[in-house]
C-alpha cells in the first residue's frame, strides 16, 4: 500500500513540469504525424515529428491527460527525438510505462500512446510534401 | 513563476481536514498519560469519575454550540458513524409505520451509502435531484414525499460546493407531516451559526475534525421530542444511552469539546475571513476564460468552499500543476477515485467539466497571501495545460 | 493505617483502561496541528499522501506484533466495533449458508449484544457454559457445534477474571468445519504473544487503550483464506477496503502502531512483571479467611488481571473503603449496573460471592510497593466491613 | 449527567469511613432491637439501644450494604443518641436520604432502615428485662 497510484517518480515529475516537446514543429518541411484517443472523454495525444529521411530531426506533442501521460508523451519525444528512424521500431512503450512508474490502471493510456506513435509510422512510411 | 517558501505547502483543502488548533491539541495531552486524566470514564473509582466529569463538561460545550440538551448529545467515531446511526438507525426505529425514505443525490457517500444498505433491507429510497446551482426546491422535494414517508436526510453545507441547503424551510415540511429529519452537518457545525432550538432538525450529525478538533470523534444529536429516536447500530457496553456503546475516548471528547467553544466565540469572523478570501481568489483567476463556478453564487453557499471548473483542463494534471498548492478535485473522500464527482454529475456538468474540478476551502490559518499564490499558480497551470493540449484542436 | 499519598491514587484498573505511553502520547501529537501531519489520508495531494503513508507504517507495525500481512488490518474505533464487525458482519456474509453462532456465556457485552442484535434477525445462538474456573472444555464445544454453524465467537483473555481460553484447540475445530472463528483479543492483544500466522483464527478483536495506546482506536484482523470475509456493518466513503468507512484519524492510528511496536518489545517482561505483582498481592491476603479466587489458578490465566470475592462483603462498599487502591468490581462497562457480574455467576458464584468480587489489574507502571499498600488496604477494609455486619449474625 | 449515583457526599465519606456507632452496646441494661432486610441479598441492618426511660442512651447498629446504606445507619444513630424517646417519632428518614444525597435507586434501602426504625420503636414499646 505504500506506492499508491497517486504518486509519481521524479520523472514524471521533471517531464510534466518541463515539457520541452509539447507544442507545435519548428515551421517549414513535411510534418508526420499519430494521433490517438483512449476513449470518448479520456486521454487524447498527436505525435509530430520532421525527417531527414534517415533520422527523427525534431518531434513534438501535444496532449490532454493525467500527469502520467503527459510526462509519458514528454519522455517518448526526448527518446526519439535526434535518433534514427529504424529506432521507431526498437522503441518499447513497455520501458516507458516502466521508467515512469506507471500504475497498471493506467496502461490503458500508454497503450493509447503506442497508438498514436504506430499511427505516426505509418505517417512516416507515406510519402508526404509539405 | 511564484515561489513558494521551501517545503511549505498551501493547505487550501479545510474542507477534507483542519489541523488541531494548538490550544485544543494541548488540552487533549492532559488526558492521554498517567499525569493526566488517563481512566475510563466507565469506572466508578475518583479517577474514572474525573473522566466521567470532562466528557460531561465536553458535551455541555458542544450543547452549547448547537443550543441543544447536553444530553440528546451522543458521542460517535465522526459524521460517517453519526450518518449511519441516524440513517438506518432512524429507519430501523420508524420501519414498522413505513417503508419510504428520501435523500438527495448530492449527498455524502456517508449518506448514500446507508441508504444503499437500506434499500437492501427493503426500504425505498427517493434521491432528489438538485437544481443546477445545487439547491433542492421544495417544490421537487415535496413531490417526492409519500404518505409512508418516514425519513428525509438532507445536508447542511455541501462537501464539494459548499451550497447551502434551506434547512428549515425542509424541516417545516417534515415536521407536517411526522417525518424524522436528519441534517449532515459535517461541513456546517463550527463554521454556520446552527440554534437547533429554532431550527426543525430531528438528527443532526457533526465530526470535529471539520472544526480544528481531531479526527474520529463525532456526534449525533437526537432531538428529544416523541416519535425521534434511532435504533443502535453498533451493540455493547451500554455507553451513550445504550446508542453507542465502547469506551468513550475521553482525549478525543475533550477535545471535540473545547474545539466547540472555541469556535462558537468565532462563527462571525470566520464567515467574514471566508468570504474575504473567496473573493480574493475569484479576483486573482477572473482573467481566465472558460472557468465555471460549481454551485450557487448567490447567498446560499458557505464562502469557504469555492469549486470551480477550468474547461479543456484534465483535473490530475490540474492539481498536480498547482503544487504546493493543496486543494482537492472531487471529495475528497473519492479522492483515489478518478470517476467524475457525482455531485457535480447531479449538478448538470459533463464529465470532463467535472473532472476539471478543483475544490480551494479555506480555514481559519489561510492568509490572503495564501490566496493571491493559489490564484497565480492556478493561472500559470491553466495556461501552461491548455498549451499543452492546444494541438489538439 | 496505611496512608497513600496525597492527592495519589493506586491504579490497579489496567484492564478497564491503561495510560497512555509517554512516547506513544508525545508521537500522537506530532499528527494533529498545522505544524504536524495533520492532512486527510484520503487527500492526494503531498500531505494528504504523507498521512497516509503514517496510516500504513502503524500498520505494518500492528502486523509485526501479530505477525499478519498488514493488508488485513482493518481499523476500527475500538473493540467494540470490531466486535460488532466480525460478528455480525461474519453472520451476514455467512448467513446464506447457516443461521446458527456460538459464543460463551462469559464474553463481553460487546460480544453478547452483537449476537443478541443477529437472534432479533432470525439467527440462533448458542451460548456456551465455561466451567467453573471459567474454562471452556472441547467436548461441551463440540456438542454445540451444527452441520449449519458458521461462526464462533470466544474471547482470548477474560476481561473480569483473566482466564486464557485455549484458542488453538477451539481454532482447529472450527478449521476442521469450515467455520468462521472470531476471538475478541482486547486483553490479550500487546500482553501475550500471538502469532496469528499459527493460530488458527479467522477474525480477531483488538483496541489499543489496552496496551498503553489511545482510546477511541482499535482494529480486525480478517485472514486472508477462502470463505473468510466481513460484510460492512457501516456505509460510506469506501476507505479500508470498503469494510470501515471514516476519515482515518491518523494520530489515532499512529498511536496505536506505536504502542504495538512497544508492546511487541515487551511482552516476556510483562509476563514476568505481571506473575510477580500477582504473587506479591497474593501473599499480601493470604491471612484473610473467605476470599475466593475468581478464575483459574492454574497456568490458564493471564497474570496480570486477579479477581477475588471476600464473603461477607458488599462489593460497593469494598470498593469505596479500598480507596486511594483504583479497582474495579465486576467488568468496568458494567460498572454502573449495581447487578451482579454475568461472567461470575456463570462460574456458578452465587450473587453475593459474585457482588463482592474485586478485580486488581496490574500494568507496566505498577510497582511492588503499590501491591503491598493494596494489600494492606484490602485487608484492613475486609476485617472492618465485616466488622460492621458482624451483630447481624 | 454531573451528579451520578457513584458519588458519594462529604458526610456520606465520613460516616462510612468513622461509623462510631458500628458494633455491640456496652454491655448491662435492657437491649431494644429493631431489624429489617431489603431483599433476600440485599442490605441488611439492625438497630439496637439502651434507653434510660426517656432518652436512648445509646445507639448502635450493624449493617450490611452499600456505602450510602452504611453511612444512613450511622447518621441516624448519631441524630438519635441522647435524645429523648418522642424524637423517635419525629424523626424523619427522608431527610437521611436529602443529607447523604442517596440517589433515588437506592431510596429502597433507605425504607429498609426505615422499617428497622420502626421496628426499634415497636421493640421499645415493649416491656423488656434482661
Ligand atoms: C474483552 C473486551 N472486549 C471488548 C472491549 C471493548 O473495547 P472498547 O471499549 O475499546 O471498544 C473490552 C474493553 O472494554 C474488553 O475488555
Ligand atoms: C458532508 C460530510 N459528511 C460526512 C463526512 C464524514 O466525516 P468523517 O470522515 O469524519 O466520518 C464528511 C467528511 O468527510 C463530510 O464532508
Amino acid at each position: 500500500m505504500a506506492d499508491r497510484d497517486v504518486a509519481y517518480n521524479e520523472r514524471v515529475l521533471e517531464c510534466f513540469s518541463a515539457p520541452r516537446h509539447a507544442g507545435p514543429l519548428t515551421p517549414g518541411g513535411p510534418v508526420y504525424s499519430g494521433r490517438a484517443q483512449e476513449s470518448a472523454a479520456g486521454a487524447r495525444v498527436v505525435l509530430l515529428c520532421h525527417s531527414d529521411g534517415d533520422h527523427i530531426s525534431e518531434m513534438r506533442f501535444s496532449a490532454w491527460g493525467c500527469p502520467h501521460f503527459i510526462a509519458a508523451a514528454e519522455w517518448l519525444c526526448r527518446e526519439l527525438e535526434s535518433q534514427p528512424l529504424a529506432q521507431l521500431n526498437e522503441f518499447d512503450i513497455r520501458s516507458v510505462q516502466r521508467l515512469l512508474a506507471v500504475p497498471v490502471e493506467k496502461t490503458g493510456r500508454i497503450l493509447t500512446l503506442e497508438d498514436a506513435l504506430e499511427a505516426l509510422k505509418a505517417s512516416l512510411s507515406q510519402p508526404k510534401t509539405q | 513563476m511564484v515561489k513558494a517558501a521551501a517545503n511549505r505547502f498551501i493547505y487550501l483543502d479545510y474542507a477534507a481536514t483542519t489541523p488541531v488548533d494548538l490550544q485544543v491539541a494541548e488540552f487533549m495531552a492532559g488526558f492521554l498519560t498517567r499525569e493526566g486524566v488517563f481512566a475510563n470514564p466507565s469506572s466508578i473509582h475518583a479517577p474514572g469519575q474525573q473522566a466521567a466529569r470532562a466528557v460531561e463538561i465536553a458535551r455541555e460545550q458542544l450543547a452549547g454550540l448547537l443550543n441543544v440538551r447536553p444530553a440528546d448529545l451522543i458521542w460517535t467515531s465522526g459524521a460517517t458513524e453519526s450518518d449511519n446511526l441516524a440513517i438506518i438507525g432512524g429507519a430501523h426505529y420508524r420501519g414498522r409505520r413505513g417503508k419510504h425514505l428520501v435523500t438527495m443525490k448530492t449527498e455524502h457517500k456517508a449518506v448514500l451509502d446507508a441508504f444503499a444498505a437500506l434499500q437492501r433491507e427493503g426500504f425505498e429510497v427517493s434521491y432528489v435531484a438538485p437544481n443546477e446551482s445545487g439547491l433542492v426546491s421544495m417544490d421537487v422535494l415535496r413531490a417526492a414525499l409519500r404518505e409512508d414517508t418516514q425519513l428525509v436526510s438532507i445536508m447542511y453545507v455541501n462537501n464539494e460546493t459548499g451550497v447551502v441547503q434551506d434547512i428549515e424551510a425542509i424541516g417545516n415540511i417534515c415536521r407536517e407531516r411526522d417525518i424524522l429529519f436528519h441534517v449532515d452537518a459535517a461541513q456546517a457545525v463550527g463554521k454556520v451559526a446552527l440554534d437547533l432550538q429554532a431550527l426543525p432538525v430531528d438528527l443532526l450529525s457533526l465530526t470535529a475534525h471539520k472544526f480544528y478538533g481531531p479526527k474520529g470523534i463525532g456526534a449525533l444529536y437526537v432531538a428529544n421530542r416523541p416519535g425521534c429516536q434511532v435504533e443502535p447500530i453498533l451493540f455493547g457496553g451500554g455507553q451513550e444511552r445504550r446508542l453507542r456503546p465502547g469506551t468513550l475516548p475521553v482525549h478525543q471528547i475533550v477535545g471535540l469539546g473545547l474545539a466547540a467553544e472555541l469556535a462558537a466565540s468565532s462563527l462571525q469572523d470566520n464567515w467574514l475571513h471566508m468570504s474575504k478570501l473567496r473573493h480574493r481568489l475569484l479576483a486573482g483567476i477572473s482573467q481566465l476564460p472558460g472557468l465555471l463556478v460549481n454551485g450557487d453564487e448567490s447567498e446560499r453557499s458557505y464562502p469557504g468552499i469555492l469549486n470551480i471548473s477550468a474547461l479543456g483542463v484534465e483535473g490530475e494534471s490540474l492539481m498536480l500543476a498547482l503544487a504546493p498548492v493543496c486543494v482537492a478535485s472531487g471529495s475528497a473522500c473519492n479522492a483515489k477515485n478518478a470517476e467524475p464527482s457525482y455531485v457535480l454529475r447531479a449538478l448538470g456538468r459533463d464529465d470532463a467539466t467535472a473532472q476539471s474540478a478543483i475544490r480551494f476551502s479555506f480555514g481559519r490559518y489561510t492568509t490572503l497571501a495564501e490566496v493571491d499564490f493559489a490564484a497565480a499558480r492556478y493561472c500559470e497551470a491553466i495556461v501552461s495545460l491548455r498549451s499543452i493540449a492546444k494541438g489538439l484542436e
